[in-house]
């Protein structure tokens, strides 16, 4: 198995943020965690980098157990997140946030060819090159996300709400680059909040309600799922268990 | 007898800008007494900076706020404390380290008025209303239903718990106007339904008027009056629970939208990559 | 595996190596030497001639307890073996015995030659590297310190090998936390109230018999403790309730100390104000020397109120030493012939002849402690401390309950400096004569010392911490040279192991029966 | 929800300041009496110009130390939201290193003279190695020891006191062991102290000694390499990085505790070169070197914003200068320099407390 996450629960002190998620994700996927505000999926990438720490079950990458390891040994073992709301460092110009993500890199030469790749690929972060990261509009600071994470070499690349804040036109810009990014064999784990754009990308998916996968599939399955809308709006079949009051004492 | 105004909370025309990103973004909204109003709304779409704009914790760029028709801009917010608006908080921040009751006894702070002085003598009125305070923080804690947990230190608290403390903390002022902010958020059905019920007791009983952001649809479509929906920053719809259930910009925010030709480009392309292979 | 367990064992025993070593420079070793031998033979070790089994057993006491970290710092799912922690144990005790060899045989060979090492290493006086030497030669000396050093170990790891075998020291501390639970002071107070008041009533009498019948030297130990521990509850306010870091805590205990001195000194003023006046007066000037600090920094984080505050304690000890103002603070010479309070002849009249001036001066003292100890209850249970102690805990949050934070923290800071101003007019008066080397940093240290120490926002913890700090130092005098040391060590262990004090505050039971919920709906009447 | 990402920090506005009164009561009593003494200044002079050249002189050269030490704590905090309250003692450790290194190799016999005047170059370049890896060895124990375990407390001010506990250890430990009584600096023959150029000028002459010009210049080159080192190199970057968002920088593949070890070492280099310049230049010291430049470099951090690299060196200077210049410019004792040191910072405080050139909303509240 590429990618395999067994019986993950995370507690931020009193809160039960994640009861026991099982995922794969197999190599050269695209595999969509989609759910609405606070189900955990963020809890799900940050376990991952072990930057949430004190989680119980099994994270596996390539037969490796990489639980509870640094997030710079994880880093290092070529899973790389790109984080929620973009991240980049304000103070940074571009080229040297572009820099930091390849951190671990110390060939040179290397990275300069990543470099001219990623500027090859956003063509907008070669003329802001000399700007300071916190200058840059939302669009180009996820594009410079995006690029950053792409320094890194990923083998698999964890996404946390790419389109988030973002106007459709650039989400759309950033999905095909998305697409792209798998075209070239990197497997992609891609959080999201926007269900349509993100399963329509991805090869399967996983929905997350309160800590907990509902459903899960191929994308084309998913897209027609009514149990998608319901877990984001509280569809009907939820509405009929409240009245019923089942859920009372 | 004055007249009664016609609303707790009027926002007109709020906008406010972190750096030149616009978190909020001209939204209006009128409480009426004793309704529940929720806010909901994908993430980063500016509910929780309302609410903070409210509180007085942010000064808004434009706009006014007005609590019973007195302007509140730029009010510091044990002020805004003392007229009457109390809130809770998205993740859970009480006094970890004092005791259940001290920390209810801390929201009844505007209603009290012994200082220091009253304190180191010993006076009468310190006296009186120590007793009160004391009293009423149980008759609250017993309201919440955490009478039975009075004594221990706040952090010890099971989750569920903790949320109950926090209103209970937020009654002590007796407020107007209670701010929820994710009242019900990491909770097990179970917890989530009582959270229902206390909120509807408190509206029913207590004449509060609640405005509250939600993330747990079964919540939100279950209690509210009128739901207000914000997406990067905007408002983008306002309405009862149906019409909002039904809206299709509501769940295009949501869900995304004009997808069909994307699903077919994408699928398009993924074919395209299986032939290369 | 045992290339690790050599690297790491060499790795401790380069940390005894060292121990050992910077306690050979401050002159520690000697010194727990020569305690250890009063303790054994009865007080008649002489300072220059200490045994050397007395310093083979403290040598051997350091390399013991580095073996025994050694030995418990593998999870306890994984042990090692007896032949593992053999050969970890002698390595830790070679290493170890190596470098204390080395310096001993440097110090050894410049004693020899008749060279004081003492212009650069001060400690280091030719008894005490005698001393070192084992009073012996360095050939013999070398011999020992390997004996010390791997003896050590040994006990280490056989004690350590006993304890896995039978689990006793597991057992033993069960029993003794099992037997905590069994006494239950506290719940036996609750259920009788009575007790706990007859038991401090008993407590305060015999509190206040205890002067009439301690010798000189104890009656100036007490002074000074409690001093420090009226200090201590002032800024206990301050730092313990409201949450605030003040390091300059001195500043105020100068400026009630100066403005009595000036009252009541016959030079520069010559105002030889009544005793009770005078203290009102200073307790009054630190307030508001306490708001005026407070002011600017009322919307400040912590850490800079820290150095804000260290810096205003500088301000004040440089104008009291300067001569910008000698001729009103007398620079450094200080104001001398500071008043004392009269006698009422109340005593007299009771006792028969008056009491001693010591002793009537420590009644004094405990007089002030008791009233500030009752303030400082009342203050801590009441309104105004909640809302301190809710700051504290989070500031944002207390403000929207309706805290006004900033003022409250003003006030913290007026009520801390006006007590400080006390414990410093207390002072000056006790000594008559007042310096500006008496307002160094290390007070403001020795200060938040007896707070941390005892635990912060506990009043008992704060009397605790004051005893600690001012008594124990007194009662061992051979370790007056290294209170400080051993404190700011204590400081950060104690950081890391058990932040919230000796003494911790324990909350208060407050809860009473709820009444009915139609009761509730008319409080809640906005 | 907060806890659900540990890497979201809202950018926060502050709400109204209550103070705000204050701040201009303060502002314009201040601005009128340094106008004052300015128009004063003007119309009965004092001093000379000759004198004022002097003093700026000295100035620039407690300035070039003071920012060398401020450097250390703008790191650190950057870092680790911490003020490094043993910064003073590291850099007292670095001033003893060298005055051993010193007297050793005034012992060491080269022929007919000694190793320090035989070889002054070579003694000098030593002593400041030694000097300044004496403090970052210590600056980096300090930290896994004292800091390290308490990254995560509960209890807000278990850092700082450690710190603090750190500070007398050392401080102590160090009177123990060698003495209270102050001690001399040998300086080599090219160095010695109170020796230098006089420049007449008018009806003065300004003193330019030996041991302030080469504390000036190594000030200055160890602060542009420092600004080449945190810009250009990756060491550098990741230090920046850190301080500005240390979860990203973990999903970089930084690892926080290298580089907080590493920016203690750093700024112990920084601390321990301006304690050995520190001997060199005012020859007397003891243990206690450490506290006074400690604190006044604190200052000058503060001064140029906390957590500014650039802003630590200006502040350093400026209030170098300010303190050499101010009893002069303000007619008070020169006993009092101190006292202006902290006023300032007080001052600043209530004025700026971001800083000179800090933005103005430095402390974001977290709702």
């Amino acid at each position: 198995m590429y990618f395999e996450i067994k019986d993950l629960q995370v507690y931020y002190r009193a809160i039960h943020a994640l009861k026991g998620i099982s995922l794969t994700v197999n190599k050269g996927e695209i595999v969509a965690l989609i759910g609405g505000n606070g189900a955990g999926k963020s809890s799900t990438l940050n376990s991952i980098s072990g930057l949430v720490q004190g989680q119980s079950g099994v994270i596996t990458y390539k037969d490796e157990v990489i639980t509870g390891l640094p997030t710079d040994m994880i880093v290092k073992k070529g899973i790389i997140q790109v984080p929620e709301g973009r991240h980049i460092f304000p103070k940074l110009t571009v080229q040297e946030n572009l820099e930091m993500g390849a951190f671990l890199n110390d060939n040179k030469a290397q990275v300069e060819e990543d470099m001219e790749h990623v500027y090859q690929l956003f063509p907008r972060m070669r003329e802001r090159r000399t700007q300071p990261g916190g200058t840059l509009s939302g669009g180009e600071q996820q594009m410079l996300a995006i690029g950053r994470g792409l320094m890194g070499h990923p083998d698999l690349m964890l996404l946390d709400e790419p389109s988030m804040g973002l106007a459709p036109i650039l989400v759309e810009q950033i999905f095909d680059i998305i697409f792209d990014i798998n075209q070239t064999g990197t497997s992609i784990l891609l959080v999201e909040q926007n269900a349509q754009m993100a399963l329509a990308i991805a090869d399967r998916g996983y929905v997350l309600e309160t800590g907990e996968i509902v459903v899960s599939g191929t994308g084309q399955e998913l897209l027609n799922d009514p149990k998608v809308q319901a877990a984001y709006l509280g569809g009907e079949s939820e509405q009929e268990k409240l009245q019923k009051g089942d859920y009372y004492f | 007898m004055t007249k009664k105004p016609s609303y707790v909370l009027e926002a007109e025309n709020i906008t406010i800008n972190f750096g030149g990103l616009t978190a909020v973004n001209d939204v209006s909204l009128q409480v009426p007494f004793e309704s529940i109003i929720s806010i909901i709304g994908p993430n980063g779409a500016g509910k929780t900076t309302f609410f903070n704009c409210i509180s007085g914790f942010y000064a808004c760029d434009n706009g006014t706020v007005f609590f019973q028709e007195r302007p509140i801009n730029g009010i510091p917010t044990d002020e805004i404390a003392n007229l009457g608006i109390s809130r809770t908080y998205q993740n859970i921040r009480l006094f970890t380290n004092m005791s259940v009751i001290e920390n209810v006894l801390i929201g009844q702070q505007p209603r009290l008025r012994s200082t220091c002085i009253d304190t180191l003598f010993q006076t009468f009125r310190n006296r009186r209303e120590e007793k009160q305070s004391i009293q009423k923080a149980c008759n609250l804690l017993d309201f919440v239903g955490l009478g039975a947990y009075a004594d221990d230190v706040a952090n010890n608290l099971p989750y569920g718990a903790q949320r109950r403390l926090e209103i209970a903390r937020a009654l002590g002022n007796n407020p107007h106007l209670l701010l929820l902010d994710e009242p019900c958020a990491g909770m097990n059905p179970h917890e989530t339904s009582a959270m229902i019920e206390l909120i509807n007791t408190l509206r029913s009983q207590l004449k509060i008027t609640i405005v509250l952001i939600e993330h747990d649809m079964k919540v939100v479509m279950n209690i509210s009056d009128s739901i207000l929906v914000l997406d990067h920053g905007e408002k983008i719809a306002q309405g009862t629970p149906d019409e909002i259930q039904s809206n299709q910009k509501v769940i295009e925010a949501y869900l995304g939208s004009g997808t069909e030709n994307l699903v077919e480009k994408y699928s398009r392309r993924k074919a395209d990559k299986g032939n290369l292979d | 595996m045992m290339k690790t367990i050599l690297s790491k064992s060499s790795k401790f025993g380069i940390v005894a190596g060292i121990i050992l070593i910077f306690c050979e420079m401050i002159n520690l070793t000697s010194t727990l030497a020569e305690i250890l031998e009063k303790l054994f033979t009865g007080g008649t070790a002489a300072k220059n001639a200490i045994t050397p089994f007395y310093m083979g057993l403290v040598v051997g006491l350091i390399v013991f307890f580095t073996t025994i970290n050694f030995l418990r710092t593998r999870n306890s799912q994984k042990k090692y073996s007896f032949g593992q922690g053999f050969f970890a144990a002698v390595t830790i005790s070679i290493v170890s015995g190596l470098l204390i060899s080395l310096l001993n045989i440097i110090l050894g060979s410049y004693l020899v030659n008749g060279k004081d090492v003492r212009v650069y290493l001060e400690a280091l006086a030719p008894d005490v590297i005698r001393a070192f030497l084992f009073q012996t030669d360095i050939q013999k000396a070398v011999t020992y310190y390997f004996m010390s050093t791997i003896l050590g170990s040994m006990a280490a790891l056989i004690l350590f090998w006993i304890s896995q075998k039978t689990n006793q020291p597991a057992k033993s501390v069960r029993a003794l936390t099992h037997l905590k639970e069994k006494i239950q002071i506290g719940r036996a107070f609750e259920r009788y109230p009575a007790v706990k008041t007859v038991l401090i009533l008993l407590l305060i009498i015999a509190f206040l018999l205890l002067p009439l019948v301690i010798n000189a030297y104890t009656i100036s130990v007490l002074g000074i403790v409690l001093i420090y521990a009226i200090m201590g509850l002032g800024l206990n306010l301050i730092v313990g309730l409201s949450g605030q870091l003040v390091f300059g805590y001195v500043a105020f205990f100068a400026l009630g100390a100066y403005t009595f001195g000036l009252l009541t000194a016959p030079k520069p003023f010559g105002i030889e104000m009544n005793f009770w006046l005078a203290l009102l007066v200073s307790l009054i000037v630190a307030g508001i020397g306490g708001f005026l600090v407070g002011l600017p920094i009322m919307n400040l984080r912590g850490d800079y109120l820290a150095i804000v505050t260290l810096g205003f304690a500088e301000i004040v000890r440089i104008l009291i030493n300067s001569n910008l103002m000698a001729d009103y603070t007398g620079g450094p010479q200080g104001i001398k012939n500071i008043g004392q309070p009269i006698q009422p002849s109340i005593f007299e009249k009771y006792f028969g002849e008056p009491l001693e001036d010591n002793v009537w001066f420590l009644y004094l003292i405990i007089f002030v402690f008791l009233i500030v100890l009752y303030a400082a209850f009342r203050l801590q249970y009441s309104r105004t401390g909640r809302s301190w102690e809710a700051m504290r805990e989070d500031e944002t949050v207390a403000q929207a309950c309706g805290v006004t934070t900033s003022s409250y923290k003003v006030l913290a800071i007026v009520i801390g400096a006006a007590i400080a101003g006390a414990a410093g007019a207390l002072y000056a008066s006790r000594n008559t004569y007042t310096g500006p080397s008496e307002y160094a940093f290390m007070v403001s240290v020795n200060a938040l010392a007896v707070v941390v120490v005892g635990g912060m926002g506990s009043i008992p913890g704060t009397l605790l911490g004051a005893f600690i700090i001012k008594g124990l130092p007194e009662l061992l005098r051979d370790l007056e040279n290294y209170r400080m040391v051993v404190f700011g060590a204590l400081l950060i262990v104690m950081m890391i192991i058990r932040p919230e004090g000796i003494w911790p505050v324990k909350r208060r039971k407050l809860s009473v029966a709820p009444e009915s919920i139609e009761i509730l709906k008319e409080d809640l009447k906005p | 929800m907060d806890a659900e990402k540990p890497h979201h920090q809202p950018s926060a506005k502050q709400t109204v300041k209550r103070i705000n009164w204050l701040r201009w009561i303060v502002g314009v009593i201040a601005g009128a009496y340094v106008l004052y003494r300015i128009i004063i200044q003007i119309i009965q002079p004092e001093y000379g110009p000759v004198y004022w050249l002097g003093f700026l002189n000295t100035g620039l050269i407690v300035g070039g130390m003071y920012s060398l030490i401020a450097i250390g704590y703008t790191l650190v905090y950057g870092v680790m939201l911490l003020i490094n309250f043993a910064h003073g003692d590291i850099m007292m450790l670095g001033c003893f290193a060298g005055y051993f290194t010193f007297e050793f190799f005034n012992f060491l016999k080269v022929g007919e003279s000694n190793f320090l005047n035989a070889y002054p170059v070579p003694a000098i370049i030593l002593a400041f190695l030694i000097g300044a890896s004496v403090s970052a060895v210590s600056g980096f124990y300090l930290e896994k020891i004292a800091y390290r375990p308490l990254r995560n407390s509960h209890v807000r001010l278990a850092p700082l006191i450690s710190a603090v506990g750190a500070s007398i250890f050392l401080e102590t430990a160090a009177q123990i062991m060698f003495g209270a009584n102050k001690k001399t600096y040998k300086n080599p023959l090219l160095l010695e102290r109170g020796t230098g150029w006089n420049i007449k000028m008018g009806d003065g002459m300004i003193v330019i000694t030996k041991t302030g010009v080469f504390s000036l210049i190594m000030a200055v080159v160890l602060m542009i390499a420092l600004y080449f080192f945190v810009q250009k190199t990756k060491l550098g970057k990741s230090i920046r990085a850190v301080s500005q968002d240390k979860n990203t920088a973990q999903l970089m593949g930084i690892n926080l505790d290298r580089v907080t070890s590493q920016t203690f070492i750093i700024s112990g280099i920084l601390a321990g070169s301006a304690g050995v310049m520190w001997g060199l230049h005012n020859g007397l010291f003891n243990h206690f070197v450490g506290f006074l430049p400690g604190i006044k470099a604190f200052t000058a951090a503060v001064l140029g914003g906390i957590g500014n690299i650039p802003g630590a060196m200006a502040g350093g200077m400026i209030l170098g200068i300010v303190e050499s210049v101010g009893p002069a410019f303000l007619g008070i004792d020169f006993q009092l320099k101190d006292v202006i040191a902290f006023t300032i910072l007080i001052l600043v405080l209530i004025l700026k407390p971001s800083g000179l050139f800090g933005k103005s909303s430095s402390s974001v509240e977290k709702v």
